[in-house]
């Protein structure tokens, strides 16, 4: 059976995460799972079961989280993993889309004078092992013929111990990581994100090779939580949206009250509602665990919407 | 003497293989040879139709493909363009590093907290008996982290060795630096070197290193040759002449006067641009496994050696003395060939724990095989099947020779008894 | 109890004492702890003579005969072996440890050495004698507790009389002027018994002067020239064999010699 | 001239040793003064204690319990105790100690695992103190299956079939041994329950749930974490790899070749691999080596390598224990006419598992320690929280608290049994035999 | 050594010998490895008989006894016990190990049961015999062996000799109708041999079929009614007591017996 009947007759979603990268998952006080990529989960169990607590949650290292998703252990992973060609060609797995663009790029502290990547001959750099930061890494001090001390880590907490430190002179990961970390500084001010970005990483969302419906419900998903900014349908705004459909057919389609997409994607009509009242539309979801209210206070940048000049773009619910 | 008449031919019945004694063993080990074969079959063939599913055969080209990953402690030449195979190898040579420099340290270390801890002296008797204590009842894994966390966040860092208000400096007239990315230390370096030795396998040996290896070679065996001079002397004479001086003078001279050659001089670390460059540099990821896993197997050790000495009768010692040995004599001569026995062969089993504790090192970024082809390798390239059949594989290798050397070593020393 | 007296006559010819003062304890006393074992010991042993100790377990017999080469400290009176002084001077233990030969209960051979290695350890490292010429003492030695054909095995490989018998070769391998027993017998079975006590006989018939811890009353009976009874850690009673077995003073010799010789 | 005859008159009174040889003074440079050199020694002791306590103790004493981030923490602290005074933030173990300790178990259900905890000493206490009385070994055996049962929920008949499994294989063990003969009675106790509960245990407890449905809340695995996962890991291992290492011992000393070669080889393979390629099997490989399709959870996955990875441990603590025994017990037992598995059952186990306590214990205890390693495999066991709650934006940062935390948590527990080991071991030592 | 017959008088009115045989061995060879421990023993026990099996150390007395109720094996010729014979096939093995009893030199009492669960373990698991009942017999043997006030105490609190006593009745509990013993006595203390002969002795004027071996002279001239000597694994001397310590024929038996006599 598919995965899509699985989940339905499991009444839970397993979703993979991070073990903890702040912003994006990482349990709170009470033991649930909060931020931006759990965001994405429980929208996928409102939209499937209607649900938004119906997801189980495993955690996974850079080291187990294909062999997971691969074995069946997950549904999905939404785990800040990059989409590349290998992986989704050779190691068979199906990226649905992009739900954070990032860049792999590097912090220093302000007091080292630094303002550029490329005059860190030399330097120690701690970098996350498991991703795709130590090739990129690896090909950006090759071209640019310059020497480097890396030192790999495993998880973020132990990164920024070491850079606070001063055990390592700079840091590199994705943006957004660095983002996170200095936020969480007792002087945030005191350090500087260099302005080389050395990688293109987005970040998306993959399920397994060869079941394109369960793919289609989970791409779809994203796309309805991005539509929905795109449309101005919001947490707060949709039940009456729904109550007085709008004037704008696409916003009907997208919530199910006209024309039945849902029923094709094999869910309920509501679905995208579901979805969407989860957390919030992309830009809540944004907003509230990473935005610029929050202590990592990332700007949308290329997250934008295309309409202000980002590189979120969702296809016509149609 | 006698003739021997054979049993009585009997007729074969079913039932006898399993009420006769003689068809009963066979059938049981067939029984059970048939299990572990199905059972194998059984695993092996869900195997290949998983791979089958997952379109990923077996196969280990990856090795000879670009690991394009950097690794920062390397003991032959690597980079980020080198194979698979060779990161695999300088992961190995870490492996091999950590174990070494480990069971060195942990050695020394339990050795004498093992003898502490009989010391008459009250006070260090409980210490010792604290450590012991506090280090085996805490996981090596916590120890690893807590290590590192120590190295990292007490000790000074490189900018704090500079400039004017410097707050750190380095010790033993500047040769030594240790900060919060590790210790460096001063490198041997030779003015007259005689190069390299390119060897099959990429691998480069220095000649000087060869040159000075064999050189106190010779001296071992002059020094050698001199102590069984002076147990001839002794044997023939009863008195042994002092020989100590000379034996160091065999070794030391030529070395010295073969480093003069070389044009031996220290190369010091200093701090240029963001580090220290220059002289060896011990990063704090080696360090803090081989100190954590050193202190943590020590405990250990310490236990051994303490039960070693208390297993050796004080008759024995009682018996020496009385005979006229004085104690240093009676250690050397007739306790420690005795508890020897008793202490090396557990001794190597906890070599053993430490070399397969090594593997921990991931949590400290440290490069050993379990992070190269069990850790970076094995992300890249998604082989998971191979790769950790294969770093099963060295492993088991590793500890089927040190058991080996153990058994041989207890095969020979074992006590002659009736 | 085996009585080696049927088994060969004894030549008392050569076991004459002579005047000079081998041992010589006065006032001696010791703790362990608080606790105390040995009372206002006074003791003078003749070269030549062979004394016996007895007394019941736990009365200090062999805390007293480990006094004497100092294996236990003592903590008042003094012991003097062979005209030196024990004191805590190094030197003069060692002088006084070879010259005093001493065999344990539990033989105490060392397990890793063979037969011949425990005889010749101790005369090559402490007498500094050549090798050859020690092998040579210690065949000599072995040949005389009559077991060099074992000289190459190890201890384990022997029996307890034999293995008895190579320590008394190991201590005698150092020539010793005295000789200590600490109970030579009691870990052995029956029949070793008597293989062990023939061959002190032999040692006392050369004129050693033997100290010997024992309850074997038959050789106490045949070599001893003087019995010595202990208990409480003090001497209680002393007196030559005859004198002492037939017709014992102290009441508490009389309950012990009852109760030893009725079993 | 040789000694005159002497009798003493009067005995001797014990006397008091000389001053120099009782008091505390003596105490003092018998045990710490003896010499210069252990003079020294006891000076450095001494600075060396004072150095650690002096660092130690204000940091530990000059702590926050009450503040909800790390910044508010270090506000405190120097509010409190003058800035730049460094202090603990004890409160970030305040707010998530239970986290560490139940990992995401449900707070409502927490007094099942501490139920089941509590109800695993009690039926170990009978095994472990022999003077009480036996009949307390019956809840010792319904403790194996009431604990999962407690700690995963679900059925009450899961655990009933389950059991149901061991009774079948007992009653086939006395049905099919005087009819077939005692051979065929033991591989009968092991196939009967394995085929039962591979395809009766299931449909039974569905048809027993559905007739009288008796269930508690179940509980994923995925909830489990911090020191009850350690715990469950460690001691279902150590159960589970009882019987299999028993066996693997008694492979090992039987003469017969293909078993003994399978088991060493096995134990030897085992014992010659890091516990750390073997999670990565349980994480990573299993899934290949079990039909298509199948997929259980990791912790099941994890359970089974570590219980393995035990067994081959215990394997060897138990040959100890049989090479310990006198052969004359294996040959009064034939000579009553006793079969090898009799005998074993009877005569042989017993002894050799009481001999074998303390290294049993020890064999757990180095499990319980190496349960930690799941961290590195992505469970969140107490290292791998600890984790989880610096990635937390109001705890980023922290390190000592939790640390020391789980290691005083892991101290505790593992001293308190190698103490245990140490008392058996003495006690097996003074014990007549 | 002690001898029993100053004890008391033994009743030989039911230790007559009957005409059937309990154990017949013809042409048994066997070897350990290329060793060859026992050659053509040819040996015909009949019910009722009691026989003592002497002779030096290794030369296969215990093996032979151990071959009897095949805890070796032997290589080649047959042994009929009880009309059994012994071959490699379970079931007979397990008949004849219950028809014949086996007791010890070290007594190999289970440590880990009481006396009473000694006794009754074999009956209970192999006779199949209810519990109630096999209380019964075990006590009826301990108050036998004169021991029932022991029977729930642990081996280890028991002395030699009575731990020795309960080997017997544990033996006796599976009502053998051969009782095998190798060298009962010969890891006691003496006063406790006495006690261990004693309940043999009573034994064997029940009429028990009995296969000793031991050095117990005094045992064997009072109870045996053939006594075997053994050397280098072959029978080399038999007959009946009286003939065989009063006028031994072979050179090998009188070297033997006055060496252990004269001991
Ligand atoms: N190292 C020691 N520490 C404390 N007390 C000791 C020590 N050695 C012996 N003792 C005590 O001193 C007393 C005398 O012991 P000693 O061994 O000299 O007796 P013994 O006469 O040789 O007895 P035995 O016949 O049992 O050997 C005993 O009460 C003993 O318990
Ligand atoms: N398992 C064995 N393997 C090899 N040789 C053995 C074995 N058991 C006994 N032997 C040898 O077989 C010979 C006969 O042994 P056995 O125990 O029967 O002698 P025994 O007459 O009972 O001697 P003892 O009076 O010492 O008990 C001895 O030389 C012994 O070394
Ligand atoms: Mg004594
Ligand atoms: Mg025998």
């Amino acid at each position: 059976a598919g995965t899509l009947d699985d989940v339905k007759a499991r009444g839970k979603v397993n979703c993979g995460t991070n073990t903890g990268l702040v912003g994006f998952a990482a349990p709170d006080a009470n033991g649930e799972w909060q931020g931006f990529d759990v965001a994405l989960c429980r929208a996928v169990a409102a939209a499937v079961l209607g649900d938004h607590s119906a997801v189980e949650f495993v955690s996974t290292t850079g080291r187990t989280r294909f062999t997971a998703l691969a074995s069946g252990e997950i549904d999905l992973l939404v785990r800040n993993t990059t989409w590349t060609f290998t992986r989704d060609v050779d190691l068979k797995f199906t990226f649905v889309g992009v739900n954070y663009y990032d860049g792999q790029g590097f912090m220093v502290p302000k007091s080292l004078g630094v303002t550029s990547a490329k005059e860190l001959d030399g330097a120690t750099i701690c970098i996350q092992t498991g991703t795709t930061t130590e090739l990129n890494l690896a090909d950006f001090f090759r071209t640019n013929n310059i020497s480097y001390e890396p030192v790999p880590i495993e998880t973020n907490a132990e990164g920024q111990q070491q850079y606070l430190a001063g055990a390592c002179d700079a840091y590199t990961t994705d943006i957004s990581g660095l983002a996170a970390t200095r936020a969480t500084f007792e002087d945030p001010t005191a350090h500087v994100i260099l302005p080389e970005i050395v990688s293109k990483e987005p970040l998306g969302p993959l399920v397994r090779h060869g079941d394109d419906e369960w793919a289609d419900v989970v791409r779809w998903t994203l796309f309805a939580l991005i539509a929905a900014e795109e449309y101005g349908v919001t947490s707060a705004n949709i039940d009456e949206l729904v109550a007085n459909p709008a004037s704008n057919p696409e916003i009907s389609r997208l919530l199910g009250t006209e024309g039945d997409l849902g029923p094709m994607l094999g869910l309920s009509v509501d679905w995208a509602v579901k979805a969407i009242k989860a957390g919030g539309n992309y830009g809540e979801l944004f907003e509230k665990f990473i935005g610029q209210n929050t202590p990592i206070g990332l700007p949308r940048g290329l997250n934008a919407q295309w309409t202000d000049g980002g590189l979120l773009y969702a296809p016509p619910f149609r | 003497m006698t003739m021997m008449t054979a049993p009585p031919k009997q007729t074969f019945r079913v039932g006898m293989l399993i009420h006769d004694t003689r068809y009963r063993s066979l059938t049981i080990q067939i029984v059970v040879l048939s299990a572990a074969m199905l059972m194998a079959a059984w695993l092996i063939n869900n195997t290949i139709q998983n791979l089958a599913v997952l379109g990923k055969p077996i196969s280990f080209g990856f090795l000879s493909s670009a690991a394009q990953y950097d690794i920062n402690q390397m003991l032959v030449s690597y980079t980020n363009q080198d194979t698979h195979l060779r990161a695999a190898f300088v992961g190995l040579l870490n492996t091999l590093l950590v174990a070494v420099l480990g069971c060195a340290l942990a050695t020394v270390l339990g050795v004498l907290i093992g003898v502490l801890r009989l010391s008459k002296n009250w006070l260090v008797a409980r210490l010792m008996t604290a450590y012991v204590e506090i280090f085996r009842n805490v996981p090596v894994l916590l120890w690893i982290v807590f290590a590192m966390a120590i190295l990292i966040e007490t000790l000074p860092t490189p900018r704090d060795f500079r400039g004017e208000e410097a707050t750190a400096s380095m010790l033993l007239g500047d040769s030594i630096a240790i900060t919060n990315r590790g210790v460096y230390i001063p490198e041997p370096l030779f003015s007259r070197s005689l190069g390299d030795l390119p060897l099959p396998g990429a691998v480069a040996i220095s000649l000087d290193l060869v040159a000075i290896l064999a050189l106190l070679a010779g001296g071992l065996a002059a020094s050698a040759a001199i102590r069984r001079r002076a147990e001839r002397i002794q044997n023939a004479t009863g008195k042994r002449p002092a020989t100590w001086h000379l034996r160091l003078g065999v070794i030391v001279l030529p070395q010295a006067a073969l480093l003069a050659a070389l044009g031996f001089h220290l190369g010091y670390p200093e701090l240029r641009g963001f580090n220290f460059q220059g002289g060896i540099h011990l990063r704090n990821s080696l360090l803090a496994l081989w100190l954590a896993l050193s202190f943590y197997t020590a405990a250990f050790i310490a236990e051994i050696v303490r039960a070693g000495i208390l297993a050796i009768d004080r008759g024995q010692t009682e018996a020496a003395a009385a005979l006229g040995l004085r104690p240093g004599r009676i250690m050397r001569l007739v306790i420690l060939p005795q508890a020897l026995r008793v202490i090396i062969p557990p001794l190597i089993s906890q070599y053993l724990n430490l070399t397969k504790n090594s593997s921990l090192a991931i949590a400290v970024g440290y490069m050993d095989i379990t992070g190269t082809l069990g850790g970076i390798t094995l992300n890249q390239t998604g082989r998971e099947l191979e790769c950790v059949l294969l770093l099963m594989l060295v492993y088991l290798a590793i500890s089927l020779i040190i058991s080996a050397v153990m058994n041989w070593y207890n095969a020979r020393v074992r006590l002659v008894e009736r | 109890m085996s009585d080696p007296s049927n088994a060969r006559d004894i030549d008392r010819s050569r076991m004459a004492v002579r005047d000079e003062v081998a041992i010589r304890i006065a006032g001696m006393n010791k703790w362990y702890g608080s606790f105390h074992v040995l009372r206002d010991i006074d003791l003078t042993v003749h070269v030549g003579e062979r004394i016996v100790v007895c007394g019941p377990s736990g009365s200090g017999k062999s805390t007293l005969i480990r006094c004497i080469n100092r294996l236990e400290e003592h903590q008042s009176g003094s012991i003097v072996v062979d005209g030196i002084e024990l004191s805590s001077d190094l030197k003069n233990i060692d002088k006084v440890r070879s010259e005093v030969g001493m065999v344990f209960q539990h033989f105490n051979l060392f397990p890793h050495l063979t037969i011949l290695e425990n005889c010749t350890l101790a005369p090559i490292w402490v007498r500094k004698v050549p090798r050859r010429e020690a092998v040579e003492t210690a065949m000599h030695f072995l040949e005389k507790v009559r077991i060099p054909e074992q000289a190459l095995k190890y201890p384990g490989q022997l029996s307890g009389g034999q293995q008895q018998r190579v320590a008394i070769a190991r201590a005698l391998c150092m020539r010793p002027r005295i000789m200590l027993f600490d109970e030579p017998t009691s870990a052995l079975d029956p029949e070793m018994i008597k293989e062990v006590l023939d061959t002190m006989i032999a040692l006392a018939e050369e004129g050693m002067t033997m100290l010997v811890v024992t309850h074997e009353m038959g050789f106490a009976r045949q070599v001893a020239n003087r019995v010595i009874f202990m208990d409480q850690g003090q001497i209680v009673e002393q007196n030559a064999p005859e004198a002492f077995f037939g017709n014992p003073q102290s009441d508490r010799t009389k309950l012990f010699l009852s109760q030893i010789l009725g079993n | 001239m040789p000694g005159q005859p002497f009798v003493r008159s009067h005995m001797l009174p014990e006397r008091a040793p000389p001053a120099t040889a009782a008091g505390p003074l003596l105490w003092l440079r018998e045990n710490l003064f003896s010499s210069w050199f252990n003079a020294i020694l006891t000076l450095l002791s001494l600075g060396f204690v004072w150095y650690v306590l002096a660092h130690a103790l204000p940091w530990i004493v000059q702590s926050s319990w009450t503040a909800n981030s790390l910044t508010e923490c270090r506000q405190q602290i120097a509010a409190s105790h003058g800035p730049g005074t460094s202090g603990a933030c004890w409160a970030v173990i305040r707010e998530r100690y239970l986290q560490l300790i139940f990992g995401f178990y449900p707070s409502r259900l927490y007094w099942r695992p501490i139920l089941a905890f509590g109800l695993t000493l009690a039926a170990l206490a009978p095994i472990l103190f022999p003077a009480l009385p036996r009949r307390l070994l019956w809840l010792s055996s319904t403790v194996p299956f009431l604990v999962p049962w407690l700690l995963w929920g679900g059925s009450l008949w899961l655990p009933v079939s389950i059991a149901l499994g061991a009774v079948l294989g007992y009653a086939a063990l006395r049905l099919v041994t005087p009819l077939a003969g005692s051979l065929a009675g033991v591989i009968a106790a092991g196939l009967v329950p394995v085929l039962w509960w591979l395809f009766g245990a299931g449909p039974a407890t569905g048809l027993l749930q559905s007739a009288l449905p008796l269930a508690i809340d179940s509980v994923q695995s995925r909830a489990f974490g911090g020191f009850m996962l350690s715990i469950t890991i460690g001691i279902v291992a150590i159960t589970c790899s009882l019987p299999i290492g028993i066996l693997l011992a008694l492979g090992r000393q039987s003469d017969l070749f293909i078993v003994k070669t399978l088991c060493v080889g096995f134990i030897e393979f085992i014992r010659g691999v890091p516990l750390i390629t073997l999670l990565f099997v349980a994480s990573l490989l299993l899934n290949y080596f079990l039909p298509p399709g199948t997929s259980f959870d990791i912790i099941l996955r994890v359970i089974i390598m570590v219980t393995l990875f035990a067994a081959a441990y215990m394997a060897e603590v138990i040959r100890g224990g049989l090479a310990a025994l006198p052969r004359g017990q294996y040959e009064a037992a034939a000579a009553l006419g006793l079969d090898y598995w009799k005998a074993q059952r009877l005569i042989i186990m017993p002894q050799a598992l009481k001999i074998s306590i303390p290294g049993i214990v020890s064999t757990f205890i180095g499990v319980f320690k190496d349960t930690t390693l799941v961290s590195i495999i992505g469970l969140l066991d107490p290292l791998g929280f600890s984790n989880a709650i610096r990635a937390d934006t109001a705890w980023n940062g922290i390190v000592w608290e939790l640390y020391g935390f789980i290691a005083a948590l892991f101290f505790v527990f593992c001293f308190a049994m190698s103490r245990y080991s140490m008392y058996l071991e003495r006690k097996l030592a003074t014990e007549h035999r």
